[in-house]
């Protein structure tokens, strides 16, 4: 005997997006004659208006409704939305059920006639399963009013004060002997030519100072336990051999030691550091690290010449990486990104062709602090440019490489063509670009200025940068190959310098880091937001955030607005104490557990414990996070789980096919 | 007009990706086959064998198990779970007299939209190939309703 | 090692002396070639101009006759770029489109034959030397090694592109046949132009365009210093080779630089006597250039120290 | 079930290109316009049109032009286009396509490359007669046929040296099967389409 529940539907128009394929009107007027629980069926214009919740509410108190179920879009737009509405109504949220007619259907065929039949099998499945549901409770839990924050970039850095500012503690956790992110490394900044380090360096001091925050520099995350609210998170801080409390930051260390090698980090290649460095005079902290795969003592057991210099004795050869343990209620990831390898694409030379040079090392030559001390240069450090190529989207928009746009290269291609322009008057810039891109706040004017600049602007992807010269003027410089797209013809312009716009890259161990924190990584290697639109900030994985190019490629301006963000959306849940978990967890009936133990070994998250005693297993509810893979599992059927439980999934079944059910099964047993 | 065979797919799709696949190709307006009608689990490791039978049995001609790659779980690894019960689904199918490819699994990520959609389309066009099931006739055997041995799956 | 061997038109005649040099070079590596029997002409690049089913079964009957006759081993052996990309790609394509198979394949039964994809894999013969013999066995039969030549390695286009079809050396900066000359003991010098057109049949349809491609490639080679080309397809040899002469008299230049196939300077190396490697028979004589190879190993150029001002160069994808 | 659009669009040019394409999937939809294919192009600075440009009227319909420009007749075969191309669109192939359409279409007559597939023409009666191609006489009938002058200069300049290097054969050989061969190329014929 199947209880009688006296449910409402309401099936959305979403203006034509729904009936515009679907006949909505059929499919209410339907399942309100041929399923005897439904009480009232409705179709409504706009269900999630406030006039379609209003209508929710007053039918359960008129109408004594027990059920819900709204056909419209997906639950992941709009479940929450109903849940309130019921609530309000006075209805358990977890008695009310979605189906999904708008993405799984009305979008996703032409066919009026079949859309209309598979929404009456989804709008009949989601009343067989109400019947089944029950009352649930959300489970409360308390927030740990610590977060951490991965990642010492810009975005990392806004989130770190925003939240140390609001007086809440942060523990920043930055791989690099420096914070500062790519930004550091830059010289000035679209479109409006601020130096980086004057508006950036400022911002890494307010860090490194901060009462409210522990910056961990050099350090990295080994193993994240726990869930939103309580994470309990281990940190290697690795060994710098340098003691931080004695050191001062003088640098008389990294003076005097002897051993230099190319710096293929902040210097991008272009120049060199010591072996004992900090990787630039602002660096946050200040102190050194020593590089021990290049330092002549830990390679031959003999130098300790900075040991020797050191004026307060803080060099320790002997130091080892510690593992620290922190607990916090919530995680900010802002682990940036690498810049795609210009070597990969071989016909641009970069590697092989000495005057090709990349953005970042073009970006160093003209910091007034870097290697050339701002002059710009030939790879011979002497000889000027007379004329220089930039070359858009280089492993940007190819699906040999990175399908995306990169976002940020038009923009900093064009301050690259205005810094050549301001520094040599005199030389013919070219920037070859497929369709520019200036979207962003007075970028366009951006553009217009270089167009007054002089700048040539060529529309086509270079086909080949070469030294093989065919003309005279081509004799001893590098002829860029491409097709002026605009006239339909293929040219070869002879320049002395080019500089290849390398596009932005997820970095090289973002799928590990995903993995680290129980996150997903899109196709590219970007981190997954919440929704695309409506919530890039947070993660399928409550209690953790992302923030900055690790969510896509992005300029500065937006990295900050993201970092900001992040720390809003975990200084609201800080400021709510508490946090409301959905109640879907397993739960196993004694009674009926034959302590067989199956279930504890599949469990990714060690939340079921065996009672000896007893003979029997338990859910540890707090570690549960309501997979049901045990439910499943479960031989005897003694593990349900709530939400998903086996009556009411197979009451869905039983209702998604009632236009194909055998004649056989129709009979009463 | 000759009437074609329509089949009727029950998709088990877990909550993180495949079913996101599925919201995203709606999204982004892919056009699919209708034939796949779709449950939410949380997790495809929750796909209990009997459900696919249950389905089977209730007059679907095929399932659908739809969940994130391996190594992308929520769940650490509930989708190898998934392909371990799969695989032993598909030997008991073999031995109850059902053809395998009605029974399949598909990897697909939140941002998998297209795959989910060709794989809909693709299992629709081989069950139509297959015919109708009929439960009753090829499994209970001329529908004298006698229950062949239906056992409970072995658990991994 | 034995493999199926598809020499194709050009070898018969035009570059006859990379048939006979293979053949010379297969000996001592351990190679055993066995022609397919009665094989007929890949198409080249004229046939897929005109008709695409005849021109695909053109080469699906090499590829049937081929995995009628070959024995354990699937490999098929073919010297010319054009008739090694011909085979992979018919096999490929069939593979791919069944549609095309069956087509392919009625056609075939026209001549009692059929061919199944992907039972015959074409391989070009550099291919088979660097990667199945390998450096270190091709060193070990150098006797007289090539010390002082400057080589020029010429790949052209059909043996590294199209990427679709997974070749065995980079589409756009090969290097294998450079290391083999290094083995032999000859000097690589560096060749942008070491992957570009030679112009193909250009020649035939415009002179101008095909001339251009030609002097770039031999400009390049000469402005790096090498004494000759190696090259690795008839096509390529015949476009340098003999039109060298007409591109010097188009451009007023004076170009002399031989061009000769790997497999001729392997036999050299090896101690092969020059005619039987069919030296002699190129247009742009190689006797002076060889003259230039000595009987001791030229000493290690120094690396010049660069200026204290100069930048450091970034190290290529393969060093790092 | 793939719902049928309501009203069949009629088929285009770009239709007939894609669909005479064999060997899998053009992606000719796919083009960006990026230049890259005529850029990296060996003979694309004497094409009357890039390989770009061809797609952009392909896709504008210009049957008419695409089909009389030498741009197809220019093509080398040297597959950079194709290796280069960031939307992987199987560029060769498609003007091995052009080639074959402006055949059929009798356009070619009018393009400025008039002659080129004259050329494939003697190229393939050679291989269809013999079995074997014979570089003597396609170089002889081709150059008679278009270039009278050039066959003099053949005769007596590089193609005499050839000739006496003992380069180029005096008398195409036979294959053994060739009557297998023209049976199996006879019914390919008669089969016809793209695949």
């Amino acid at each position: 005997m199947t209880k009688k529940e006296k449910v409402g539907v309401y099936v959305c128009h979403c203006g034509t997006n729904i009936a515009g394929i679907v006949d909505v009107e059929d499919v209410s007027t339907w399942v309100g004659e041929n399923n005897e629980n439904v009480e009232v069926s409705r179709d409504y214009k706009f269900m999630c208006s406030s006039l379609g919740q209003e209508l929710i509410e007053k039918d359960i108190k008129e109408k004594g409704l027990t059920r819900v179920v709204v056909a419209a879009c997906s639950p992941h737009m709009h479940e929450k939305t109903f849940r309130g509405a019921c609530q309000r109504g006075g209805l358990n949220p977890f008695l009310f059920e979605m189906a999904n007619i708008r993405e799984h259907n009305s979008w996703a065929t032409n066919d009026k006639v079949a859309a209309t039949q598979k929404a009456k099998a989804l709008v009949n499945a989601a009343v067989e399963r109400t019947v089944q549901q029950t009352s649930l409770e959300p489970i409360p839990v308390e927030i740990n009013a610590n977060t951490l924050i991965v990642g010492g970039g810009i975005a990392g850095i806004t989130a770190a004060l925003e939240l140390a500012n609001g007086g809440d503690h942060v523990y920043l956790v930055e791989r690099e002997p420096s914070i500062g992110g790519h930004m550091a490394q830059l010289d000035k900044t679209f479109p409006t030519l601020d130096c980086s380090a004057c508006i950036l360096t400022p911002k890494m001091v307010d860090v490194g100072q901060h009462p409210n925050i522990t910056l961990l520099s050099y350090s990295e995350v080994e193993v994240v336990d726990g869930y939103v609210g309580n994470f309990s998170v281990t940190v290697r801080k690795k060994a710098r051999y340098v003691i931080e409390e004695d050191c001062t930051g003088c640098g008389i260390c990294e003076e005097k030691c002897p051993q230099k090698v190319v710096d293929d980090a902040f210097e991008a290649n272009l120049g060199y550091r010591k072996v004992v460095y900090r990787p630039f005079p602002q660096a946050v902290p200040n102190y050194p690290v020593i590089d021990a795969e290049n330092c002549t003592y830990f390679k031959n057991g003999k130098c300790k010449v900075c040991e020797m210099f050191c004026p307060t004795d803080a060099i320790d050869f002997k130091q080892e990486d510690e593992l620290l343990k922190i607990e916090v209620g919530n995680i900010i990831l802002a682990t940036g990104y690498d810049v795609f390898d210009a070597r990969r694409i071989k016909r641009y030379g970069y590697g092989r062709l000495p005057n090709v040079f990349t953005s970042m090392e073009f970006e160093r030559m003209v910091n007034a602090a870097g290697p050339t001390a701002g002059d710009i240069v030939l790879r011979d450090g002497v000889n000027v440019p007379k004329s220089v190529a930039i070359i858009h989207c280089v492993g940007s928009r190819d699906k040999n490489f990175n399908e995306y746009c990169s976002n940020v290269c038009c923009m900093y291609s064009l301050k690259f063509a205005h810094l050549v322009h301001e520094r040599i008057p005199a030389a013919d810039v070219y920037n070859f670009y497929i369709d520019m891109r200036a979207s962003g706040k007075e970028y366009e004017a951006f553009y217009h200025r270089l167009l007054e600049e002089g700048t040539h602007f060529i529309r086509g992807k270079v086909a080949e940068v070469t030294n093989a010269a065919n003309l005279p003027e081509e004799e001893g410089k590098l002829i860029v190959q491409t097709e002026n797209t605009l006239i339909g013809k293929q040219i070869r312009v002879p320049v002395d310098m080019v500089i290849l716009s390398a596009g932005i890259e997820s970095r090289h161990d973002a799928n590990e880091v995903a993995h680290l924190f129980g996150m997903g990584c899109g196709y590219n290697g970007f981190f997954i937001e919440r929704h695309p639109k409506l919530d890039p900030i947070a993660t399928m994985t409550e209690g953790i955030f992302i923030a900055g190019a690790c969510q896509g490629p992005k300029d500065i301006p937006s990295s900050v607005a993201q970092g900001a963000a992040a720390a809003s959306r975990v200084s609201s849940l800080i400021k709510q104490g508490t946090v409301m978990m959905e109640p879907i967890r397993a739960h196993i009936n004694e009674d009926h557990c034959s302590g067989c133990r199956i279930c504890n070994n599949l469990c990714p998250y060690n939340a079921i414990e065996y009672h000896e005693d007893k003979k029997v297993s338990e859910v540890i509810t707090a570690l549960c996070q309501g997979c049901g893979t045990c439910v499943a599992a479960c031989p005897s059927a003694a593990i349900s789980g709530a939400h998903f439980t086996n009556e009411q999934l197979l009451s869905q079944i039983d209702g998604i096919l009632w236009d194909v059910k055998s004649e056989l099964k129709m009979e009463p047993a | 007009m000759n009437e074609k065979f329509e089949p009727v797919i029950v998709g088990f799709l877990c909550n993180w990706c495949s079913y996101r696949a599925a919201d995203l190709a709606g999204t982004a307006r892919i056009k699919y086959a209708p034939n796949m009608r779709a449950i939410r689990v949380m997790c495809s490791g929750r796909v209990d064998p009997q459900f696919v039978l249950k389905a089977l049995r209730e007059g679907a001609d095929g399932v659908l198990i739809a969940g994130c790659h391996p190594g992308e779980c929520h769940y650490v690894n509930g989708n190898i779970k998934a392909l371990r019960r799969f695989i032993l689904l598909k030997k008991m199918l073999r031995q109850l007299g059902v053809e395998e490819d009605r029974v399949q699994l598909v990897w697909a990520s939140a941002s998998e939209g297209n795959v989910l959609a060709a794989k809909v389309d693709s299992m629709t066009e081989e069950i139509r190939a297959l015919g109708p099931l009929n439960w009753n006739e090829t499994v209970l055997g001329g529908g004298n309703g006698q229950h062949a041995a239906v056992t409970e799956p072995e658990e991994v | 090692m034995k493999y199926g061997y598809y020499p194709g038109c050009s070898l018969e005649r035009n570059a006859y002396s990379y048939h006979q040099s293979t053949l010379a070079v297969a000996k001592p590596l351990g190679l055993e070639f066995v022609e397919v029997e009665d094989w007929n002409c890949c198409g080249a690049t004229e046939y897929f101009a005109i008709d695409a089913i005849p021109a695909y079964a053109l080469v699906g009957r090499n590829l049937a006759l081929a995995a009628q006759q070959k024995g354990d081993d699937k490999q098929l052996v073919a010297p010319c770029s054009a008739c090694f990309l011909n085979l992979k790609k018919t096999d490929h394509y069939m593979d791919e489109s069944p549609e095309l198979a069956e087509k392919v394949n009625t056609a075939l039964a026209a001549g009692e034959l059929h061919y199944e994809p992907g039972s015959v894999e074409a391989r070009h013969l550099l291919d088979v030397i660097v990667s199945d013999v390998g450096y270190d066995a091709v060193a070990e039969k150098v006797t007289k090694p090539l010390y002082n030549l400057k080589v020029a390695s010429y790949y052209g286009c059909m043996i590294v592109r199209p990427r679709a079809l997974e070749t065995f050396d980079d589409a756009e900066c090969p290097t294998s046949m450079d290391h083999l000359m290094e083995v032999l003991g000859a000097e690589a010098v560096d060749f942008s132009m070491k992957a570009h057109c030679c112009g193909g049949h250009m020649t035939q349809i415009s002179e101008p365009t095909a001339f251009d491609l030609i002097r770039s490639i031999l400009k390049n080679a000469v402005d790096n210093g090498a004494d000759t080309i190696v090259t690795l397809c008839p096509m390529c040899q015949l476009n340098l080779d003999a039109y060298q002469s007409a591109v010097n008299k188009h451009f007023g230049t004076d170009y002399n630089i031989p061009i000769l196939y790997f497999t001729q300077l392997m036999g050299l190396a090896f101690g092969i006597p020059a005619e039987e490697l069919g030296i002699g028979k190129e247009l742009v004589d190689a006797r002076s250039a060889l003259t230039k190879i000595g009987t001791e190993a030229p000493p290690k150029p120094k690396k010049k120290r660069p200026s204290k001002k100069a930048l450091p160069m970034p190290s290529l994808l393969e060093e790092a | 079930m793939t719902a049928e659009p309501t009203s069949a669009r009629a088929l285009t040019f770009f239709d007939e290109v894609v669909a005479n394409t064999p060997g899998g999937d053009s992606r000719l939809e796919l083009c960006l316009q990026c230049g890259t294919c005529g850029g990296s192009c060996p003979s694309g600075a004497d094409m009357e049109h890039t390989p770009r440009e061809i797609f952009a009227m392909i896709d504008a319909g210009m049957k008419d032009e695409v089909l009389r420009s030498n741009a197809p007749w220019y093509c080398v075969s040297c597959y950079y286009c194709m290796t280069r191309c960031p939307q992987e669109i199987h560029i060769t192939d498609i003007m091995y396509t052009l080639k074959r359409m402006a055949i059929r279409e009798g356009l070619y007559k009018k393009s400025s490359a008039s002659d080129a597939p004259g050329f494939s023409e003697t190229f393939i009666s050679f291989v269809e007669n013999n079995g074997r191609s014979f570089e003597l006489g396609l170089a002889a009938v081709h150059h008679l046929r278009y270039h009278p002058i050039n066959a003099v200069k053949m005769a007596t300049g590089m193609g005499l040296e050839m000739i006496l290097k003992g380069r180029m054969a005096i008398v195409p050989t036979k294959i053994k099967g060739i009557k297998q061969l023209q049976s199996i190329l006879n019914k390919a014929k008669e089969l016809g389409g793209a695949a």
